[in-house]
C-alpha cells in the first residue's frame, strides 16, 4: 500500500512523460497532474506495474472549469490488490478538448468517456464508439458546461416548464 | 341423451344443434368459472384476495367483465399483417378446442360422436391448434411473435410423441379406441376389494405412463413451467402480442379450452372418466357428469397450482426434457405396460 | 414440374430485435438492441438515457448542499437511504465534520434495512423474470414490514430525505428498536422459506447455473462492483475493505461466489450472494442495536448553515449494487461545483455485452436480472 | 369511448341499460399497461403486489400495449422516451385510458425547472385522463385515481349528444381555446 505522495514521486522517478506534478489538497484527496497525450501510456503503467497494479477505474469524471476555459477529467484508480487509491487529472482547453482515451487499458471507462462526451464535450482519441450515450443522438450542446443554453424544443415538444 | 331431446323438441335439427352446442356452453361456462378461479388460487397462494369487488360475492363476475369489456375494444389489425391469416387464426384454434370435445364421453348418457377411434382423433385434431398457432404468429408479422410461434412449433410437436406413447400404454390396456369403451372399462370396485377399477390401479405401470402425461400435459397446453411460447417475461405476450379484444378473447378461450381437454381426457384414461369412486353409490347419467367434470377440474387445479409455485424452463431444456427424459421413458413404459398385461 | 432450389433458400438472416425501452423484464427503460441468430444471442447494444433526469445538472443548480439530498434519494430509487447516507458522508468530508454516535448508529441500520429492502426487490424480480410469480410476492410482503419501519421515522415509504448532513432529519421514535428487532426475528426464517422456494428449485438453478459467467478479472477490468464482484469470487466489500462510517465495529463475513451448483461467477452465485447479504445485513443490525447509545441529540451536528471551503473528495460507498461514488468539487460558493455520481448500476450494465455473447433470449432475460439494475441509478 | 361511442342518436331503456352493462364492464375490467419509469413503478409494483392488490378491483397487468386499457405512466418522462410514450399509446385498442402517476409525469416534478431532458408533463404527449399527485403517490393514491377513472367510465355515454348539447359544446371548445 502507497500513499499518493509516493506514486506521485514513483511515477515521476519511472516516467519521464506526461507526470506533470503533485498537488497535495487541504480538504480531500490530493491528485497527480498528467498531461492529456500521454493519459494512455501512463495508465497501462499504473496498471501493469508490479508494485502499484492498478486494476480498476473506479470514476472517470469530466469537469469544466470556465474560469481557465478548460475541461478537465479525473481519474480515481484503485488497486484491490494492495488497496491503495490515487486521483489523477488532465487538463486541456475548451477549444481543442482532446484526451487519449484508456478504454483499452480499463473496459470500464468506455461508457464513462461516451458520458464524458456527452455531457461535457471531451473527445477522447482512440475511443471506438464516440457517440452520445444519457442524451439522444440529435441533441444539441453538452448539458454539463457551465455556460449551456438549454435547446428550445426539441422533436417539436417544448422542453421548458 | 339425442334421443331424449329428440322426444322434447319437435324438430330433430334443432335437438341435433343443441346436442352439439352442449360442448360449447360447457367451454364457455367453464372458462368463466376457471379464469375467475385461477385468479382466486393464484390469490389464495400468494397471501391476497384475488378479485372481489365485481358482481358483489368475491368478484364472481369480474370474467363476464372481462370478456363483456373484451367485446368492445377495438379490433386491431396491424398494416403489414397478413389480414386473412391473421382474422382466420383466433376461429381456428377455438375451433380445433371445440372440435376436440366431440369424442369425450361426459356421461353414460352423452358422448358427442361415440366413434371407434375417439382417441385417435382427438390427438389428430389437437395438433390444429400448433397450426393455428404459428399461423397467428407468422401472420402478426411482429418478431416477438414469431419467435413465440417457433418456440410452439418445436414444443408441441415434439411433446406430442410422449403424449402419444402414454396414450397407447392405456389403449393397450384397453384393447379399444373409443373413449366410451375405456371408461366403461372400468366400472366398478374389485382392485383390492374397494379400488375403483380405474386404469391407473390396474397396471402399476400405468401409474408412471400418468406421470409422464401429465408433465407431456402441460406442455401440450402449454403451462408453467412449459408456457415459453407465450412467456410474458422474454417475449412480452409471444403469438399473442400483436392480437386485441375478442381476438385475444378466443386465444384465451382456447387456451383454457385446451386445459381442459386434457384434464378430461386424462380423467377418461386415468381416472375412470364419469364413473364414481364409490361403485354404484352415486352412479348414473347425471351423477356420472358431475365426477368426471370434478375429476377434471382437479387435475386442472393441479396445473393452476403448478403455475403459481415454479419458474419457467428454458426453450433447449424443454427439448431436452422431451427427447431425452420423457420419449425414452414412455417407450419404455409402454413396453413394461405391456409385458405386465401379457403376464398378469 | 421441376423445382430447382436455390443456395439462397439455404441462407440464414441474422434477425436484430428490439427489447425495451417497454419490455416486462427490463426493469426500467433500458432498450436492448439484440442481434439474434435463432433463439441464440450473436451482439447486445445496450442503449441507456431513456431516464436520464439530468441529477448533477441540479446538484450544481442547487443553492445548498442539503438541498441535493432529495434528488440523491431519486438517482437509486429503490435503496434511497444508501444513497443519501453515501452522499452525506461526502459532504461531511468536505466540512470535517464529526456526527454524533447515536446518528451514527441510526444510519447504519436504516442502510442496512435499505440493504435488505432492495434485495428482496431484486431477488424477486429476478424471479420473475424467470416466470416464478409468487416468490416475487413474497419478497413483497417483507418489503412492505420494512417500509412500515421507515415510513415511521420518515414519513415517505420510497424516497425519505431523512439523513442530513451532520444528522438526521428528526430522532427515531421509541418504537424503532423494538419495531427493528421484530422485524430480524421474524424476517430469519423467512430467508430460508424463500431459499427452498426459489433458490434451490431445480428449475431455477437449470435456469441461472452457468449462465452469463463474469471472470473475476473481467469484472475488474469493467470495474464491477457489488454482488457482480462478490458473484465472481472476489471477497471485496468496502463496508470491510475500505470501512466507512462505523463499519469498522461490526463482524459479519462477505458472502462470496463459490459456483455452488454451476462456475463461479455464473447467474445463480449472483443471486445467492443477495440472498446471503441479507443474512449478513440481519447480523449487522442485531450488533447496531445491541450498541446504539439509548440517548443523544441527533441534531448537535447539523451546521446551522453549510460554509464549503475549496476541495475536493471522492467518497464511496457499498450499495446494495455496489460502489456508489461521490467525487464532489466544492469551491466558496455554497452551491457544489461539480458532483459526479459513480454509478454502480452504470458500470455493471456495461458488462452486458461482454457477460452475454452465445447466450439464448432466456439467457439474456436472466443475465439483465442477475445485474440487478436500477434505471435510475444507470441514467441519473 | 372506443366503439360505440356516440353511434345511437335517442335514449330508451334498452340503450340505457346497455351502456350501464357496457360501462360496467368497462369499469370492472382496467388492464393496465405492464410498463415503469421510474420511482413511481416500484410504488406501482408495490400496490400490484399482495398487500394492497390490484386484482381486488379486477386490475392485472398485460404487457402488451394490444391487450391493455389503461397505460399508467409511472415516472419521469423524458425527451428521449416521450416519442415511444406517444407510440405506445398509439399500440393501444380503444376503449383506452391513461392516468398519469407521481409529480414528474403529471408536470416535471421535482426537475421541472433544471432538468433540461425531463418532459414537463406527459400530457404534452398523450391525452390524460386522471392525474395522481405524489412524488411518489403512495399506492392509496393510485387506487384513488383508478376509482375515480371508474367514476370517469361510468359517466360516459353511447349516445349521441343533442344538437343543442353539441352547441354549447362547441361554445366550451371556443371559450377555452
Amino acid at each position: 500500500m502507497k500513499q499518493p505522495e509516493e506514486i506521485a514521486a514513483y511515477l515521476k522517478d519511472k516516467i519521464v512523460k506526461g507526470v506533470l506534478e503533485f498537488v497535495p489538497a487541504e480538504i480531500g484527496q490530493p491528485w497527480i497532474t498528467l498531461a492529456p497525450d500521454s493519459i494512455k501510456n501512463i495508465a497501462k503503467f499504473l496498471r501493469d506495474d508490479s508494485e502499484l497494479r492498478f486494476n480498476t477505474l473506479m470514476c472517470l469524471s469530466g469537469v469544466h472549469y470556465p474560469a481557465e476555459q478548460e475541461l478537465g477529467v479525473t481519474y480515481h484508480l484503485h488497486s484491490t490488490t494492495f488497496g491503495h487509491t490515487v486521483a489523477l487529472k488532465v487538463r486541456v482547453p475548451i477549444d481543442n478538448p482532446r484526451v487519449q482515451s484508456v478504454e483499452s487499458v480499463w473496459k470500464t471507462a468506455d461508457w464513462h468517456e461516451r458520458e464524458a462526451w456527452d455531457m461535457l464535450g471531451i473527445i477522447f482519441d482512440g475511443h471506438p464508439n464516440m457517440t452520445r450515450i444519457l442524451c439522444p443522438d440529435d441533441w444539441e450542446g453538452h448539458p454539463l458546461r457551465k455556460d449551456y443554453v438549454q435547446q428550445e424544443t426539441y422533436q417539436g415538444i417544448t422542453t421548458r416548464f | 341423451m339425442l334421443e331424449f331431446l329428440e322426444n322434447i323438441i319437435p324438430s330433430s335439427t334443432i335437438a341435433l344443434v343443441v346436442f352439439a352446442l352442449f360442448p360449447l356452453v360447457l367451454i364457455l361456462v367453464y372458462a368463466l368459472f376457471a379464469i375467475w378461479a385461477e385468479r382466486k388460487i393464484a390469490g389464495f397462494i400468494q397471501d391476497r384476495l384475488g378479485p372481489m369487488r365485481t358482481g358483489g360475492f368475491h368478484g364472481w363476475a369480474q370474467t363476464i367483465a372481462d370478456m363483456l369489456k373484451l367485446i368492445q375494444k377495438e379490433d386491431i389489425i396491424p398494416k403489414d399483417a397478413s389480414s386473412f391469416l391473421f382474422k382466420l387464426a383466433p376461429f381456428m384454434i377455438f375451433t380445433a378446442s371445440y372440435a376436440a370435445f366431440a369424442v369425450i364421453p361426459f356421461s353414460s348418457g352423452y358422448i358427442g360422436s361415440n366413434i371407434n377411434i375417439g382417441a385417435f382423433y382427438l390427438l389428430a385434431i389437437t395438433s390444429f391448434l400448433t397450426i393455428s398457432i404459428i399461423m397467428a404468429s407468422w401472420a402478426s408479422n411482429n418478431k416477438w411473435s414469431l419467435v413465440g410461434g417457433m418456440r410452439t412449433a418445436a414444443q408441441m410437436v415434439s411433446y406430442e410423441v410422449p403424449t402419444i406413447v402414454t396414450v397407447l400404454s392405456v389403449l393397450i390396456v384397453a384393447s379399444s379406441m373409443n373413449l366410451m369403451t375405456i371408461t366403461e372399462m372400468q366400472t366398478g370396485n374389485d382392485i383390492m376389494g374397494f379400488l375403483p377399477n380405474w386404469f391407473i390401479f390396474q397396471n402399476p405401470f400405468l401409474i408412471v405412463a400418468f406421470a409422464l402425461f401429465f408433465i407431456s400435459m402441460l406442455a401440450e397446453s402449454h403451462r408453467v413451467p412449459f408456457d415459453l411460447p407465450e412467456s410474458e417475461s422474454e417475449l412480452v405476450a409471444g403469438y399473442q402480442t400483436e392480437y386485441s379484444g375478442m381476438r385475444w378473447g378466443m386465444f384465451m378461450l382456447a387456451e383454457y379450452a385446451d386445459m381442459l381437454l386434457l384434464s378430461l381426457l386424462g380423467a377418461t384414461l386415468f381416472f375412470g372418466g364419469w364413473n364414481s369412486p364409490f361403485g354404484t353409490f352415486m352412479s348414473g347419467p347425471v351423477w356420472g357428469f358431475g365426477w368426471f367434470m370434478l375429476k377434471g377440474m382437479l387435475l386442472v387445479f393441479v396445473m393452476m397450482w403448478i403455475r403459481w409455485t415454479l419458474p419457467r424452463y428454458r426453450v433447449d431444456q424443454l427439448m431436452h426434457i422431451c427427447w431425452s427424459i420423457l420419449i425414452p421413458l414412455s417407450f419404455v413404459n409402454f413396453v413394461l405396460v405391456a409385458l405386465w398385461e401379457m403376464i398378469f | 414440374m421441376t423445382h430447382q432450389i436455390s443456395a439462397n433458400v439455404q441462407e440464414t438472416r441474422e434477425m436484430t430485435i428490439n427489447m425495451g425501452p417497454q419490455h416486462p423484464s427490463t426493469h426500467g427503460v433500458l432498450r436492448l438492441e439484440v442481434v439474434l441468430n435463432g433463439e441464440v444471442v450473436s451482439r447486445v447494444h445496450p442503449h441507456i438515457g431513456y431516464l436520464h433526469r439530468c441529477f448533477e445538472k441540479h446538484a450544481e443548480a442547487m443553492d445548498d448542499y442539503s438541498k441535493v439530498i432529495p434528488y440523491t434519494d431519486r438517482i437509486d430509487y429503490v435503496s434511497a437511504m444508501n444513497q443519501e447516507h453515501g452522499y452525506v458522508i461526502a459532504v461531511e468530508k468536505l466540512l470535517q465534520l464529526e456526527v454524533p454516535e447515536r446518528v451514527e448508529y441510526v444510519r447504519v441500520i436504516l442502510a442496512e434495512l435499505q440493504r435488505i429492502a432492495s434485495h428482496l426487490l431484486g431477488i424477486g424480480t429476478f424471479g420473475l423474470d424467470l416466470g416464478a410469480f409468487t416468490p416475487f410476492l413474497y419478497c413483497f410482503i417483507e418489503r412492505e414490514k420494512i417500509l412500515t419501519i421507515f415510513e415511521k421515522i420518515s414519513g415517505a415509504r420510497l424516497l425519505y430525505n431523512y439523513i442530513c448532513v451532520g444528522g438526521l432529519m428528526r430522532d427515531v421514535p421509541d418504537s424503532f428498536k423494538p419495531e427493528t428487532a421484530d422485524f430480524v426475528k421474524t424476517f430469519r426464517p423467512k430467508i430460508k422459506e424463500l431459499n427452498d422456494l426459489l433458490s434451490y428449485n431445480k428449475i431455477f438453478i437449470d435456469r441461472t447455473a452457468n449462465i452469463g459467467i463474469l471472470p473475476a478479472e473481467v469484472a475488474l477490468n469493467y470495474a464491477a462492483s457489488g454482488p457482480m464482484l462478490r458473484g465472481s469470487g472476489v471477497s471485496w466489500d468496502l463496508r470491510k475493505n475500505d470501512p466507512y462510517s462505523i463499519y469498522d465495529r461490526f463482524e459479519f463475513d462477505i458472502p462470496v461466489g463459490s459456483g455452488e451448483v454451476g462456475t463461479v461467477g455464473d447467474c445463480w452465485d449472483r443471486y445467492m450472494v443477495r440472498v446471503r447479504e441479507m443474512e449478513q445485513s440481519l447480523v449487522i443490525i442485531e450488533q447496531a442495536l445491541e450498541q446504539m447509545p439509548d440517548e443523544g441529540n441527533v441534531m448537535e451536528a447539523v451546521p446551522k448553515r453549510i460554509r464549503m471551503k475549496e476541495g475536493e473528495v471522492y467518497v464511496r460507498t457499498e450499495t446494495p449494487r455496489g460502489e456508489l461514488g461521490y467525487y464532489i468539487i466544492s469551491d466558496k460558493s455554497p452551491s457544489p461545483f461539480r458532483v459526479k455520481v459513480r454509478a454502480p448500476s452504470f458500470v455493471n450494465l456495461s458488462i452486458l455485452p461482454a457477460i452475454s455473447r452465445g447466450a439464448l433470449l432466456s439467457d439474456l432475460v436472466a443475465i439483465v436480472g442477475s445485474i440487478d439494475i436500477v434505471l435510475g441509478e444507470v441514467d441519473r | 369511448m372506443g366503439l360505440l361511442d356516440k353511434k345511437y342518436h335517442d335514449s330508451n331503456i334498452i340503450i340505457v341499460s346497455l351502456e350501464s352493462a357496457l360501462n360496467w364492464a368497462r369499469k370492472s375490467s382496467l388492464w393496465y399497461e405492464q410498463f415503469g419509469l421510474a420511482c413511481c413503478a416500484i410504488e406501482m409494483m408495490a400496490t400490484a403486489a399482495s398487500h394492497y392488490d390490484f386484482d381486488r378491483f379486477g386490475i392485472i397487468p398485460r404487457s402488451s400495449p394490444r391487450q391493455a386499457d389503461v397505460m399508467i405512466v409511472a415516472g419521469t418522462v423524458t425527451m428521449k422516451m416521450a416519442s415511444r410514450i406517444e407510440r405506445l399509446y398509439e399500440q393501444m385498442s380503444e376503449p383506452r385510458y391513461v392516468i398519469s402517476m407521481g409529480s414528474c409525469s403529471n408536470s416535471g416534478g421535482p426537475y421541472w425547472e433544471h432538468g433540461y431532458h425531463v418532459l414537463k408533463g406527459v400530457d404534452k404527449v398523450i391525452p390524460v385522463d386522471v392525474y395522481v399527485p405524489g412524488c411518489p403517490p403512495r399506492p392509496e393514491a393510485l387506487l384513488e385515481g383508478f376509482l375515480t377513472l371508474q367514476k370517469k367510465i361510468e359517466n360516459e355515454s353511447i349516445i349521441e349528444s343533442k344538437p343543442s348539447d353539441k352547441i354549447t359544446e362547441e361554445a366550451d371548445r371556443h371559450e377555452t381555446t
